[in-house]
């Protein structure tokens, strides 16, 4: 009642309809963090889908004569110990990395928020034993669940788009319901119920746009961990198989080699962790910027 | 005698928006002198930067804002030039604070105890305990905040302040939050023990009752600037500001005999209130209601019947019921005895007359079954409306939206282009402009976000309304409007209008009868005038003693404190609570 | 309190009970049948009986899911398929060498972490924040293998400071370890510790901007007494829950970097188990990791608890 | 239940081959900008004698827990057998049979009866003598079936255990049921390490022989160590003890190396990327063996679609192993064209199908297998398979020849996928006599087939070259072996590799030839 942030009068200017998109371009370019980490992974999308009109080397061909070379004039990151362009494999690369985890974590978040704002509106007994599940679901390493379903299934981007959605739906599960929880007393979820409308219309119209945000953040952060756990997985050999241009194989596969030809380590470890903090920065400057948002709308 | 409060030309800006952002004024050039023992009251509505001019007098602002003009000084000392040491020194020594929800103030992981005798000073705490009436002091100091009620609580906070003795104490919205009882006990203690100690104090509040009982002079602030400052008696009696003025002229009386018509320049006119016909039918009927929450029973044989065009105001404290009951009444709770039925469907009104509803038409009006089960045109016609505008429409959603699903709905209209019109039509059928309908609930004050919700609830086209404390969280002047826009409403559309308030003041004005709730159970129930008049129920006149209204005359008598010293000044107010 | 601690303490067995469910579930609806893995494609028939009646695998599920639960109960986990050892003991040899590691990571990490989180809570947008989180951010953002291969090449290649790798087996003695095991406690510790700092900032803002922080400075007291008093205590609470799944997530984590290091681990014999499909020890290793969760969980809310008396007092009257 | 795990195995030691190990000293880096990458191989062997004494730390790949030094039944404790133990017979370094703890041995005219003469005053570590009754006890005891020695399949069509014959303490008389003129060759096998009378029960653990070392602690797949045997018969070893530790990553391996936590990476074959970050350290060399190591991808015969022979035929002619050796190798090796027989073998014929992709399109037409798609299996286990298989891959790409490679886990490797997936990648120690390899690894039936291909022609022909006693005529028919092997068999050979084995710049005299292992030689300076 007595921050000063409430607006004293409504902003004298009209106010265009303010479309959702509006709104999240208002947001990110609010945030500076936000900018820059989207810009980051733009930037590493547009190379991953341009990567054959960016360097004219194929990614997989072997070439003995050229092998381990340090970085020169015709190959900019070097070569590896097949004689591969590092930077090719580095450019094609974003593909396996930013494919397989966007993929990952679209289905880990799509199951994740129909449970979490199901289990947030049912409530009850339907709750109860949903947490109960995930937790105990949580409860076995993610590494071993993972491995375990890799080798069962075998390797392949489909299979670990599965392994990571059983491993990440309940911990989206859990956010998302929190994040809904929140919402459900709301009064306007009240008089929405009052009116007698159906749980899915609840859910639609009232509670999803308001957990956008959440999710939105939760996506960003969500794949940087996603594209962690895949990187992770190809350097222990259960990701993508030789040759596909993969970091975390690369890294794998030069660690050994890394004083001789660093930039065939190096450049694998900054493509994947620039990525990753571009992720993070989206994360954190959304999640700031929608919070910030919302004070600075004045409600 | 020199002030020990002095501050001159005060502003403060707050820089939005992080690094990038621009100042946005909060405070602008605010002077005023607060002398030894004299109480001054800050006044003003939200957002008019009260709060921030008291908090620099312990030099505190929040994160992001800063003085970017003028001084404050206290006790001598110019607080924002003090060094970090002195500050400190200053703070709680000189100048302490009782900020305005104790529940939140209090460190919830510290026993009361500590957190009190951390505050310095050489009174024992049970001494100060003691002194702010709390009963058994020793064992209350083990406990922790939250195992104290409210009012407790807020005692607490002032034992914490008034700890180690300072010169001046900054009070915060003191009272906010609690229930009229318990706020007149805390103001009878703050008055006491200023009288006592010989405090100076600051009271910011947004409640003219509460400033006019406690201070000596007063300073109205708008949108951080100074609008007129004056004696308590002299700004009341003759308020010289037209904004002043009108905001004097909103705060309702318990001894209006209607609503209040605020004009602009501040003039009140009572407009009498509508006559509800004796043969108006019954809308809703209750009797009998119970409803539990678990084992704990929260609505205990509730009986009472709403006319068309009437408005029954349930009054009571929080935990009293009256909540519990609305929300039944829209379907949102299923009572566990008791029935409760809509006269409902599309009959002549003069059928149901004289509440004989149960013969009739029960089983599509039976109101005791939730909202899904109920058939459409049952829910279409019992509206709710909320407490609280921020929350009862979804921010994500244009507010033109919010009043067009229900009219979809319910059916009450056939296309899109037609719901589009419809609802531009309720918009301005609440004093809104249409244009509105394309802004997000954000974008609107609290008043007229309260106007959607009521716009919302008119789309179903109901004959009830059920209106839950819907002016509790607007400023007196929006209060005023809004009340104002009710009463039109049910004369215009002969409206049966359940009327939830805690505020007596607030009911007076509006409302044709009145049930007063106690924990569940009705002690009082009859016309208002009534029941105004000669309270039946002890309840119902401690409740009415309770209201502090904005009376020249009834507040302190000043003459500018100079030359009586103020500890004989006033007598303290009977203890109200127990 | 003691509602508290013991609905607490059901759940957490609740939980158990349903991971261990799951845990059967999963290792039993692995493709291929076992006894054929286990003896190879040409097996005899009879070989291949004999075996399934060895491993109780003509048996219905339940019974075989009641007879393991029951020996677990017991600490026996059946015989490894591999090496034909009790798994109990084995998976106990590596479990005690990945807590060694476990406790340097998590003396390092949380109170590394939590020192920083709070720095660069009170020194929001000031420098001190700045270094804390962009360092945290990058921790974050680069993988364990990458953190653990640089520091082998800094402290073991470059300087031979610490071992580059464990030469010893799941057998060895602390005294052995002991060396080893600084390195791999410093790479799962900064990836860990990046979470919590964050977690830690951000709480302490929150507190920090709380009202009775405010009532707490405005009473005159000093910042440290503000801080460790008032503010820590709530802040600490959702910072607690963090650390206990970061603990938790130890069990797994350690698999990557104790590839790395040759530590031998549960990590690497997880590894190993999953490879060789030796079941029982998969489904000891995450039964116990399910029980290391739970506890962590649990000591957690614990903690909570003792941080937060609206917890320990619930229930007494006003 | 160990029997029913198949541990990893290695493979043989043997004759005929390889040149003397030589230490990488002078290993020249090249290319680091230019464009030939081959490298320059090191020059000469490091000189100097080692000081006496000293403690050399071996890292060497973890094996099953089943591990044993039971010399019969082992199958990756070959750094132990060669310390503990000696055989009648070994294989020197320029591949002839020489000595070991046979002084002398000699066929009959027929080659029907073998008869060695022991060498004398050689104990046991236990201090008991060698007679020869440990040596027929030591064939007995492979011969035995609950022994279940991988070298039994060899051994037993020619002996029977009944007849073995000890005239006096240090004579051997071995009657063979057939004639083989290559028979003393077969005993330089590693299972024929010799153990005393009777020790059977116990051998597998007290690793009681007549070594230059004796044992001190062992641990299957964990580590060990073995002392100086000071009553040695050859004199005592230049080392005080062997420490022993299983490191299963190859490149923690290399890290331990590099890192100066041992002084010497056994079983492994570095590939040419570590081989040279080793050669490039202050710590730590890369010594050569010319053409040890034995690659192959093997094709699992019973399973489709090698089954048909047109296709294996196809996936042979399909790729170039001259390709294959310059991406996989850098060059370090020499092309296998398919004949596992290394080129370093005197029965090692020349001829062989030349690289094809057009018939071998034509091939798999005519199978019905156009556009072929296979996976084939590689891991960790070797950093050469890797290399191998996506250089096979992108050479087969030629003859619309489609590979997959799948990556799958070292420790499991020879476990699961070994003699299990269809088509893998897979080596062997050069070095074990030719009548050993091929009885060992193509016959029909024989446990160490990868294959699994049987052909009773190809069996028929072994048998007809071991009992041929003519030198010439012998291997003649070993010739036509390889030949049928090329054309028939399931065995891709891409290359002979030359092992790059990473050692310490502090030691001295090592030498190594296929699987002998000098450890009375071997030492550290400045240690």
């Amino acid at each position: 009642m007595t921050t000063l942030d409430t607006p004293a009068a409504v902003p004298a200017v009209p106010v265009a309809p303010a479309s959702a998109a509006a709104r999240a371009w208002r947001t990110v370019r609010s945030s500076r963090a936000a900018t820059i980490g989207l810009a980051i992974v733009a930037v590493h999308v547009l190379i991953a889908l341009l990567a054959p009109l960016l360097t004219s080397y194929d990614p997989i061909a072997n070439n003995a004569d050229q092998a381990l070379l340090g970085p020169s004039w015709e190959h900019w990151a070097g070569t590896d110990q097949y004689g591969r362009d590092v930077l090719a494999r580095v450019l094609y690369g974003g593909r396996y990395a930013i494919g397989v985890s966007v993929a990952a974590t679209l289905v880990t978040l799509l199951i994740g928020t129909v449970v979490g704002c199901a289990a947030a509106l049912r409530g009850g007994w339907f709750d109860d034993v949903l947490g109960r599940v995930l937790d105990a679901v949580l409860s076995v390493p993610s590494v071993l669940a993972l491995l375990v379903i890799v080798t069962a299934l075998g390797t392949g981007p489909s299979v670990i788009v599965l392994a990571i959605a059983v491993v990440y739906v309940p911990q989206v599960v859990r956010v998302v319901r929190g994040a809904a929880l929140a919402v459900v007393p709301a009064d306007y979820v009240t008089a929405a119920r009052a009116r007698g409308e159906s749980t899915w219309a609840i859910l639609r119209r009232e509670i999803l746009p308001n957990i956008t945000d959440v999710v939105c953040v939760e996506f960003a952060m969500r794949a940087s961990w996603v594209v962690l756990l895949i990187s992770s997985l190809s350097f222990l050999g259960f990701g993508a198989d030789p040759p596909t241009p993969d970091w975390g194989l690369m890294v794998a596969e030069n660690r050994t080699a890394i004083t001789v030809v660093p930039m065939a380590s190096l450049a694998p470890i900054i493509a994947l962790a620039t990525l990753v903090v571009g992720l993070n920065l989206a994360a954190d400057g959304l999640s700031k910027a929608w919070g910030v948002d919302r004070i600075r709308e004045g409600s | 005698m020199t002030a020990i409060v002095s501050v001159t030309e005060l502003s403060v800006a707050y820089r939005s928006g992080g690094s990038g952002g621009r100042d946005v004024p909060v405070v602008r050039e605010v002077s005023l002198d607060v002398l030894p023992g004299q109480t001054h009251a800050l006044v003003g509505e939200s957002g008019s930067g009260k709060s921030t001019v008291a908090a620099t007098l312990l030099g505190h602002l929040r994160h992001g804002s800063r003085v970017t003009g003028g001084s404050v000084r206290v006790g001598g000392a110019d607080v924002f030039a003090l060094p970090a040491r002195e500050l400190r020194r200053l703070r709680g020594g000189t100048v302490a604070m009782v900020a305005q929800n104790a529940g939140h103030a209090l460190t919830p992981s510290m026993r009361i105890g500590r957190q009190i005798a951390e505050a310095g000073g050489d009174v024992p705490v049970v001494d100060l305990l003691e002194q702010v009436r709390l009963p058994r002091p020793a064992e209350l100091a083990r406990r922790y905040p939250h195992e104290l009620s409210g009012g407790q609580q807020q005692r607490v906070a002032i034992a914490m302040a008034i700890a180690a003795r300072p010169k001046v104490l900054v009070l915060d919205e003191p009272t906010t939050g609690l229930d009229v009882i318990t706020q007149r006990g805390v103001l009878d203690l703050i008055g006491a023990l200023r009288d006592e100690l010989g405090l100076a104090a600051v009271l910011v509040s947004h409640d003219l009752g509460v400033v006019a009982h406690m201070a000596d002079e007063v300073t109205v602030l708008r949108s951080g600037r100074v609008v007129e400052a004056a004696a308590t008696g002299r700004l009341f009696a003759a308020p010289q500001d037209p904004y002043t003025r009108r905001l004097l002229a909103s705060v309702p009386r318990l001894d209006d005999e209607g609503l209040a018509l605020v004009g602009a320049a501040g003039e009140r006119e009572v407009r009498p209130r509508a006559v509800v016909s004796g043969d108006a039918p019954v809308a809703v009927s209750a009797r009998d209601v119970t409803i539990d929450y678990g084992s704990a029973r929260a609505v205990d044989g509730v009986s009472f019947d709403v006319r068309r065009g009437e408005v029954l105001a349930l009054v009571g404290e929080s935990g009293s019921g009256k909540s519990t009951l609305a929300w039944a009444l829209a379907g949102l709770r299923t009572p566990s005895g008791g029935t409760m039925t809509h006269a409902g469907g599309d009959r002549p009104s003069g059928d149901t007359k004289s509440g004989d509803l149960r013969s009739g038409d029960r089983e599509s009006g039976d109101l005791a079954r939730p909202a899904g089960k109920r058939p459409l045109s049952l829910r279409r016609r019992v509206q709710l409306v909320f407490q609280n505008a921020d929350t009862s429409l979804n921010p994500r959603r244009s507010v033109g939206d919010a009043v067009r699903r229900p009219l979809r709905f319910f059916g009450t209209v056939g296309s899109r282009a037609e719901a589009v019109d419809r609802a531009r039509q309720l918009i301005s059928d609440v004093r809104l402009e249409p244009a509105l309908a394309e802004r997000l609930p954000a974008q609107l004050s609290g008043g007229q976000r309260q106007r959607i919700g009521i716009a919302r609830a008119l789309a179903g086209e109901p004959d009830v309304l059920i209106a839950d404390e819907i002016t509790t969280a607007l400023d007196v002047s929006v209060q005023a409007d809004v009340l104002r826009l009710l009463d039109d409403l049910r004369r215009e559309r002969e409206l049966a209008c359940l009327f939830i308030s805690h505020d007596l003041a607030v009911v007076r004005g509006l409302a044709d009868r009145v049930v007063v709730l106690r924990h569940g159970v009705v002690v009082e129930e009859g016309p208002t005038d009534a029941v105004f008049s000669a309270p039946g129920h002890p309840y119902t006149r401690q409740l009415m003693a309770a209201v502090l209204e904005p009376l020249p005359g009834v507040g302190p008598v000043v003459d500018g404190g100079e030359n009586t010293p103020p500890t004989n000044r006033r007598k303290p107010y009977t203890q109200g609570a127990p | 309190m003691f509602s508290f601690i013991a609905r607490r303490a059901g759940a957490a067995i609740g939980t158990l009970f349903l991971s261990s469910v799951l845990v059967f579930l999963a290792v039993q609806a692995l493709p291929g049948d076992v006894a054929t893995q286990v003896l190879g494609k040409d097996a005899t028939p009879d070989a291949v009986s004999a075996l399934r009646e060895k491993l109780k695998l003509d048996q219905p599920a339940w019974e075989r899911y009641v007879d393991w639960i029951g020996g677990a109960l017991h600490g026996d986990f059946g015989l490894s398929l591999v090496s034909g050892k009790a798994v109990g003991g084995e998976v106990g040899m590596y479990l005690g060498n990945s807590a060694l590691i476990a406790l340097v990571t998590v003396l390092f990490a949380v109170t590394g972490s939590i020192v920083l989180g709070i720095l660069a809570g009170l020194y929001r947008d000031r420098w001190p924040d700045h270094l804390i989180s962009t360092v945290s951010l990058i921790g974050m953002s680069v993988p364990e293998f990458v953190v653990a291969t640089v520091l082998v090449l800094c402290f073991s290649v470059a300087l031979p400071w610490f071992p580059a790798v464990v030469l010893y087996g799941p057998e060895a003695s602390v005294g052995q370890l002991m060396p080893a095991v600084w390195l791999p406690a410093l790479a799962l510790a900064v990836v860990m510790a990046a979470y919590i700092v964050r977690m830690a900032r951000t709480s302490v803002i929150d507190v920090m901007a709380g009202e009775f922080v405010t009532t707490a400075r405005l009473k005159g007291l000093s910042t440290w007494r503000v801080v460790t008093r008032h503010a820590l205590p709530s802040a600490l609470l959702p910072t607690l829950h963090v650390i206990a799944l970061n603990v938790a997530w130890l069990a797994g984590g350690v698999a990557v970097v104790e590839n790395v290091f040759n530590y031998p681990g549960i990590g690497k014999l997880m590894l190993a188990s999953v490879q060789n499909r030796d079941l029982p020890v998969i489904q000891a290793i995450a039964l116990i990791s399910a029980v290391v969760y739970v506890v962590c969980n649990l000591a957690a809310d614990l903690g909570a608890m003792a941080l937060n008396p609206k917890l320990r007092t619930r229930g007494r009257t006003r | 239940m160990p029997d029913i795990h198949h541990p990893g195995r290695r493979s043989v030691l043997a004759a005929a081959t390889a040149g003397a190990a030589s230490l990488g000293a002078s290993w020249l880096l090249t290319g680091c900008t230019g464009a030939s990458a081959a490298p320059a191989l090191p020059t000469d062997a490091k000189g100097g004698t080692p000081d006496r004494g000293g403690t050399l730390r071996i890292a060497r790949p973890p094996a099953s827990d089943a591990e044993t030094l039971d010399p019969a039944s082992a199958l990756s404790a070959y750094e132990y057998l060669g310390a503990l133990y000696n055989r009648l017979v070994r294989v020197g370094a320029n591949g002839d049979l020489v000595p070991d703890l046979a002084e002398s041995w000699e066929p009959d005219a027929k080659a029907r009866t073998w008869t060695f003469r022991l060498r004398a005053g050689v104990t046991f570590h236990d201090g008991r003598k060698l007679t020869s009754a440990d040596a027929a006890y030591t064939l007995r005891h492979i011969l035995a079936k609950e022994t279940a020695s991988p070298q039994a399949a060899v051994l037993a069509p020619l002996i029977d255990p009944g007849k073995l014959r000890t005239p006096d303490a240090r004579t051997l008389v071995v009657p063979l049921k057939t004639p083989n003129a290559e028979f003393p060759s077969l005993l330089t096998h590693y299972n024929c390490y010799v153990i005393p009378d009777g020790s059977a029960r116990g051998i597998g653990r007290t690793g009681v022989g007549t070594g230059p070392f004796k044992l001190e602690s062992f641990t299957p797949a964990g580590p060990g160590r073995i002392t100086a045997y000071e009553d040695h018969w050859a004199g005592r070893p230049v080392l005080d003890a062997i420490d022993f530790y299983s490191v299963a990553d190859m490149s923690a391996r290399s890290n331990a190396l590099l890192a100066g936590q041992v002084d010497l990476l056994s079983q492994t074959n570095l590939d040419f990327a570590t081989a040279r970050v080793v050669a490039a350290s202050d710590r730590a060399t890369i010594a050569r063996v010319e053409n040890a190591q034995w690659y192959v991808l093997p094709m699992l015969t019973t399973e489709k679609p090698f089954t048909d022979v047109r296709v294996r035929q196809a996936m042979k002619l399909a790729y170039d192993p001259e390709h294959v050796v310059k991406v996989a190798l850098q060059g370090a090796g020499t092309a296998g064209w398919d004949n596992p027989v290394p080129p370093s073998d005197p029965a090692h014929i020349t001829a062989h199908p030349k690289h094809d992709p057009e018939q071998a399109r034509h091939l798999l037409k005519k199978a019905g297998h156009e556009g072929l798609t296979v996976d084939l299996y590689t891991s960790s286990y070797d950093p050469v398979f890797t290399p191998m298989a996506l250089a096979y891959q992108d050479s087969a790409k030629r003859a619309g020849i489609r590979i997959r490679v799948k990556t799958a886990s070292a420790d499991s490797y020879y476990t699961q996928i070994w003699m299990k997936k269809p088509l893998m990648a897979t080596y062997w120690y050069t070095g074990r006599p030719v009548d050993q390899l091929f009885t060992q690894v193509f016959r029909g039936g024989s446990s160490y087939n990868e294959t699994a291909w049987s052909d009773k022609n190809f069996d028929a022909l072994l048998d007809r070259a071991r009992q041929e006693t003519d030198d010439e005529r012998r291997r003649e028919l070993y010739g036509e072996a390889q030949t049928f092997v090329m054309e028939k068999g399931g065995a891709m050979t891409p290359m002979f590799a030359d092992r790059l084995v990473g050692i310490s710049r502090k030691v001295r005299g090592y030498a190594e030839h296929g699987f002998e292992f000098d450890y009375l030689g071997i030492g550290l300076k400045g240690a």
